[in-house]
């Protein structure tokens, strides 16, 4: 048996929201009687924590504690629009949604406060739940008191409304792909490096190690986002050498309809993993935030493909890096790149040029 | 026949192939053990049988007369969360939720078991259980807490 | 015919079971369940009458006469631990759930599927020279586990035997299964007094001898299959390194 | 306390290990049907027979929807952005993959369900498949779409999405070295926990109750409405708690249909995707067929990318479009280069429709740009952290699509992992910052492509 180990890197960015933007994303807050907040939200939390999070910006920003916030986002009769789950949006684009929403209400509370207090609203602020006069905390009212004058005093419902929009960045150049204003909500980025072992008569790699540095812009909640990049981690780990829906691509034969015939990975697949956060804080995200969820699985396939060839001196280019791969990579080691002119050309069997028709519409010249 | 399920015995009317898992869901409104997959693969169904962590889809009712099952709802409440329970929460173990049934059931067998288990026993113990959210590494410190505190 | 209709039997002992099962025409028996039940779910399998094993007193391992008799029942599990290479390829099998579920009896009935090899367990009764003992047609009959694998399809499998004696054994498998599949390939070799047996699970539909290899030379006169899990190329790759690891395991246990 | 940066509980903790999180098929209502699909058992085929009659007859059974029954047949999950609808809801004339469902139908039990599925008649004429992307340009392709092979409505209608920047022909030819190479990401499974699954209940106000596990309510309730030609407020969506979704529940899988066998039934219904399904029905991550040729100076600079990208797509469009033009914007990963020649197609196949799933679009080119330009330092024989932090994007450099960058940190994420696996840096490198380019990190090939950061 004859094991080999390697290390390999690579660095990523990824667009937060969704590309060309157009995606809004709506919140509203009541306040209850007792000062108690109803956090409405149509984004679904598909694990993610978005709940949480939100719950988190809406607390932070009104000014009250965690455990004041109550959250739906159950239906859509009771909650607005949220385009949805999905481009690492929930915490950038519906969270600036609930922050605007909360400091809406937040406004509306103080200006409650000032009659109360007989301050100008613009002179008060919010902390853990009382609303206290800049420079003279001794003169405060508490947020369940403001609440209760609102319901009982003045009749009134303290509420807060809040949207993100950025607009959908329509115009692309079809011939030059330049577009006239950014087409993203934030970008993020990422830096990774995979140490694997790998087995030269099995073809067997398995991942030893994953270290993993990512710009979270700022993590609203540490945990929830080290969750995310963990998560991401095995995902990619799945993608780099487990995972296929067709086994013999691209065949669809022998495609399976099982846990038993597909590779999902296991906690006995679990390398090490090491994460580093970064926070850059983003200038248009809640608190600075940017997404990063969907990006976490992005950087381990490369870094991982790149340790193979570290470890045995072959580049495996189709995913997954199967045993099969590896040692049909590993008998044709010797032949290595073609080189014409200047020119160092890799993969020559897997190439439109090989496979496809020499009418066919999709070309990619090589060679000098 | 008869089940007891969570210490309440309940007479079962179940054809004898339906699995056990849809006893408990469709019969008896048990909704913890997830149909994560119904062929034996992911673990989201996995409940105790006479204290055993087994895969509910996979038993037939009829080969159950008598026995004990357990599922979350008979390990703690929210306001009594069991260890295994209350080291999951702490530690972050669940994301979505889906498999987490299945994980604590199976952590909950193995610290009955193996009291102060070591990794490679914690790996083998949860070795079928596929979660998709968190890459296992959170799920792994809560039972290492959990096992932690039954040592 | 609906699920309500199934006639479903119970039986509470070895003579009750082999009654209920009869010639085992229409009669699908359920033993572990493991791989029975998915199919019922799915409406693969929409049986007419349906057998039990549960409560049937086929399960325990007893060692008597120079003989180790394992019940067809007995759960996979219980082999963890006990004669090698049996020991360490029902650890290859799933996970502790399913190994505490899945039974001896079915490991030797079940068929490949179209997505994955099945029968972990019958490379390593093979070269432990194990016997099948089984009724249905024509009667209770014993026969090695290689004869019951080629024809054994329609019988209650009762138990399986082997000689308790002492042997080199070698077991080596391919990393790549997990607890959620079934092993793609495994070679499980015995020696006993000097007579060295060879076999390997995953290349097929069931578990194969590698008679080429015991009688000292290459692997020769199998062939592979594609499935979900790996190709027939991959498997005939792998297949001599893994002839190779569990011989050397087996000189290692000399 | 802040609760903002505090590592408090998750919200759902407590629900979660308590096992009491109410899922779609946690949902508990009285006279509830199931729902099973008839899905095409071939790749590709002209519908010759369906007849339901015998299927809608037995006992058990309430409903069997069919095209029939659809308002609007056709609606393209992206239409709001000018990608024009493509794909049935449920097959009329043909079929384009294995599994594509043809009729949906709500019975008592799910076995009854599935048996009623089995006795409708269907027969088929079978066509040519075409299953590889590289292929689907050949003169003898098998057709895989009513609009070729790819996709043709780019903006300005064409069809492909192209990315032009800088002079490529000039950096291929003042390069010192030009290294190509192919990149293949497989298809894979988002593989939820949770299989799709929806509850749709009549409700007596003539509304319709959608309990659903889609990851995105209002987005799913609109693909809804313009099936069933209703206002948004005829439907509630309820959701919002999902057991995993990874991209795959943004398609609207079964909320639609559901809602057909409700009305149709006038019961609710319940259709829970088997495993099964999930594997072999739902849409997955799109493998992806990627040529890149970079040409590099050999100290290090790369001049010029060429890139050609061929996404299988499957039999529909589906966000196929949308994950192209996100993949064309970002096909320089986190590198600033200035010359760039970029073609990219969604190809139609005979396979399962693919669609959105983390990190969508850009997960191939992480890998396949990384991975090349691992490569690059391989041949050039400079150390990879060194070519990779000079080549970094920095404030100022500008995106494929000309759009400068405001806060780019790959040099920092790299110098981090560079410290965290002890990897020794020359401290020219070592230093280096996200600052915009200056002195020896703005060689003149960089120049030209320095924009003015928005804010």
């Amino acid at each position: 048996m004859a094991l080999h180990t390697g290390r390999g890197i690579s660095a990523i960015e990824y667009p937060t929201g969704m590309n060309q933007n157009g995606d809004p994303s709506q919140a509203w807050i009541k306040i209850k009687p007792d000062g108690r907040v109803d956090v409405f939200s149509g984004t679904s939390d598909i694990g993610n924590g978005s709940k949480t999070i939100q719950s988190q910006i809406a607390a932070d920003t009104l000014g009250v504690p965690y455990e004041w916030i109550t959250y739906d986002n159950s239906n859509t009769d009771s909650s607005p629009l949220c385009t949805g789950t999905f481009a690492s949006r929930a915490t950038f684009v519906a969270g600036n949604a609930v922050l605007k929403a909360a400091a809406n209400a937040k406004q509306k509370l103080l200006e409650i406060a000032g009659k109360e207090l007989e301050i100008a609203p613009e002179d008060l602020e919010i902390i853990d739940g009382e609303v206290i006069a800049k420079g003279s905390p001794q003169k405060k009212i508490s947020v369940p008191d403001v609440a209760a004058a609102a319901t009982w005093t003045y009749g009134e419902l303290i509420t807060g409304t809040g949207a993100q929009l950025n607009p959908y960045a329509a115009i692309v150049d079809p011939e030059t792909g330049r577009v006239d204003s950014p087409p993203h909500a934030a970008i993020s980025y990422a830096a990774c490096a995979a140490e694997v072992e790998v087995d030269d008569e099995t073809g067997e790699v398995r991942v030893e190690h994953l270290w993993q540095c990512f710009d979270v812009g700022r993590a609203i909640n540490p945990t929830l986002v080290e969750g995310q990049i963990q998560g991401g981690a095995l995902m990619g780990l799945g993608l780099a050498v487990l995972e296929e829906c067709y086994p013999y691509y691209p065949s669809v034969e022998h495609r399976g309809g099982e846990f038993g015939s597909y590779f999902v990975p296991g906690i006995k697949d679990l390398p090490k993993i090491d994460t580093i956060i970064l926070e850059n804080p983003s200038a248009d995200g809640p608190y600075g935030a940017k997404g990063i969820s969907e990006m976490a699985n992005n950087p381990q396939p490369p870094a991982i493909a790149t340790a193979v060839f570290d470890a045995i001196g072959v580049w495996v280019t189709e995913l997954p890096i199967t045993p099969e791969r590896v040692l049909r990579a590993l008998e044709r080691k010797e032949q290595g790149p073609r080189r014409e002119g200047k020119w160092t050309i890799f993969d020559d069997d897997l190439s439109v040029r090989t496979v496809a028709h020499e009418k066919s519409r999709f070309r990619f010249p090589v060679g000098a | 026949m008869k089940l007891t399920v969570n210490g309440v015995e309940h007479e079962v009317e179940s054809h004898g192939l339906q699995p056990l898992l849809s006893v408990l869901r469709e019969e008896l409104g048990i909704t913890s053990p997830k149909a994560g997959c119904q062929q034996g693969g992911c673990g989201a169904c996995t409940v105790l049988v006479d204290g055993e962590p087994r895969r509910s889809c996979l038993i037939p009712a009829g080969a159950l007369n008598g026995a004990a099952i357990t599922t979350v709802e008979g390990i703690g409440t929210p306001e009594h969360l069991a260890p295994v329970q209350a080291a999951f929460h702490e530690h972050y173990g669940s994301q979505c939720g889906f498999c987490t049934p299945g994980f604590l059931l199976a952590t909950h067998a193995l610290i009955e078991r193996s009291p102060g288990a070591d990794r490679a026993q914690i790996d083998e113990a949860l070795a079928g259980h596929a979660c998709r959210c968190t890459g296992y590494v959170k799920i792994l410190e809560a039972v290492e807490a959990a096992v932690g505190g039954a040592k | 015919m609906a699920l309500a209709d199934v006639d479903v039997v119970v039986p509470t002992s070895p003579d009750e079971a082999l009654a209920a099962f009869g010639d085992g025409k229409d009669v699908t028996v359920v033993a572990g369940g493991t791989i029975v039940l998915p199919d019922l779910t799915a409406g693969r399998l929409r049986p007419t009458r349906a057998i039990l094993l549960a409560r049937a007193g086929l399960d325990g391992i007893t060692r008597d006469g120079g003989r180790v008799t394992i019940g067809a029942t007995t759960p996979v599990s219980a082999l963890e631990g006990g004669d090698e290479p049996l020991a360490t390829a029902a650890h290859h099998v799933a996970d502790p759930e399913i190994r505490g579920q899945a039974t001896v009896g079915g490991n030797l009935c079940a068929e490949a599927s179209a997505d994955a090899p099945r029968g972990d367990l019958q490379a390593a009764l093979i070269v432990l020279g194990a016997t099948v003992r089984s009724g249905g047609k024509g009667g209770e009959r014993s026969e090695p586990v290689e004869d019951f694998l080629a024809n054994g399809a329609g019988r209650l499998v009762l138990d399986v035997s082997y000689d308790d004696v002492a042997r080199q054994t070698g077991y080596a498998a391919a990393s790549r299964p997990h607890a959620h599949h079934y092993t793609i390939l495994a070679v499980a070799a015995a020696k006993r007094d000097g007579e060295l047996r060879v076999a390997a699970t995953g290349l097929g539909p069931r578990a194969v001898r590698l008679t080429s290899v015991e009688q000292g030379g290459e692997v020769s006169g199998v062939e592979a299959r594609d499935d979900a899990l790996a190709s027939a190329w991959y498997r005939s790759r792998l297949l001599p390194r893994l002839v190779e690891r569990a011989l050397a395991d087996l000189e290692d246990t000399g | 306390m802040k609760a903002v940066g505090a590592r408090l509980p998750r919200y759902d903790g407590v629900a979660h290990v308590t096992g009491r999180t109410q899922y779609v098929d946690d949902v508990r209502v009285p006279n509830m049907l199931w729902a099973k699909a008839l899905r095409s058992p071939v790749d590709h085929a002209a519908i010759k027979k369906l007849d339901v009659k015998k299927a809608a007859a037995m006992k058990g059974v309430h409903a069997v929807v069919t095209w029939e029954d659809v308002p609007r047949l056709v609606y393209g999950h992206l239409e709001a952005l000018g990608i024009p609808g493509d794909e049935p809801l449920l097959a009329k004339d043909e079929v384009r993959y294995k599994a594509q469902p043809i009729a949906l139908v709500a019975a008592e039990d799910e076995e009854t369900a599935q048996l009623a599925v089995e006795a409708i008649q269907i027969d088929f004429d079978e066509r040519p498949a075409l299953f590889d992307v590289r292929k689907a340009a050949d003169p003898d392709a098998p057709q895989a779409h009513h609009w070729g092979n790819w996709y043709p409505h780019f903006e300005a209608e064409m069809d492909v999405r192209q990315i032009r920047k800088g002079d490529i022909d000039r950096a291929f030819d003042q390069a010192d070295t030009i290294v190509s190479g192919v990149y293949r990401p497989a298809a894979i499974e988002q593989l939820p926990l949770e299989t799709q699954t929806a509850l749709a209940v009549p409700e007596p106000s003539g509304r319709m109750t959608i309990y659903s596990c889609t990851q995105a309510l209002y987005f799913s309730m609109g693909v809804v409405a313009a099936h069933l030609e209703w206002p948004l407020n005829k439907l509630k969506f309820v959701g919002g708690t999902v057991g995993g979704g990874f991209g795959g529940k943004v398609d609207t899988a079964t909320e639609t249909l559901s809602a057909l066998a409700a009305l149709k039934s006038g019961r609710p219904v319940k259709w829970r995707w088997t495993r099964e399904e999930e594997f072999l029905c739902s849409s997955t991550r799109a493998p992806w067929h990627i040529e890149i040729a970079d040409a590099v100076t050999k100290d290090g600079w790369i001049l010029g990318r060429r890139m050609l990208t061929l996404h299988d797509s499957g039999a529909y469009s589906r966000f196929s479009p949308y994950g192209v033009t996100k993949h064309s914007f970002h096909h320089t990963g986190a590198y600033t280069i200035p010359n760039l020649h970029f073609d990219g197609y969604c190809v139609y196949t005979n396979r399962v429709p693919t669609t959105a799933m983390r990190g969508f679009g850009v997960t191939s080119v992480s890998f396949s740009t990384e991975l090349h330009v691992s490569r690059i330092a391989e041949v050039l024989g400079i150390d990879p952290f060194e070519l990779r932090l000079k080549n970094a994007n920095r404030i100022g450099d500008t995106s494929p699509n000309g759009i400068a960058y405001s806060d780019p940190s790959t040099v920092s994420t790299i110098l981090s992992i560079a410290d965290a696996i002890g990897h020794e840096l020359p401290a020219d490198s070592r230093t280096m910052t996200r600052d915009p380019r200056a002195g020896e990190l703005l060689p003149k090939h960089l120049v030209e492509q320095v924009g003015k950061v928005d804010h």
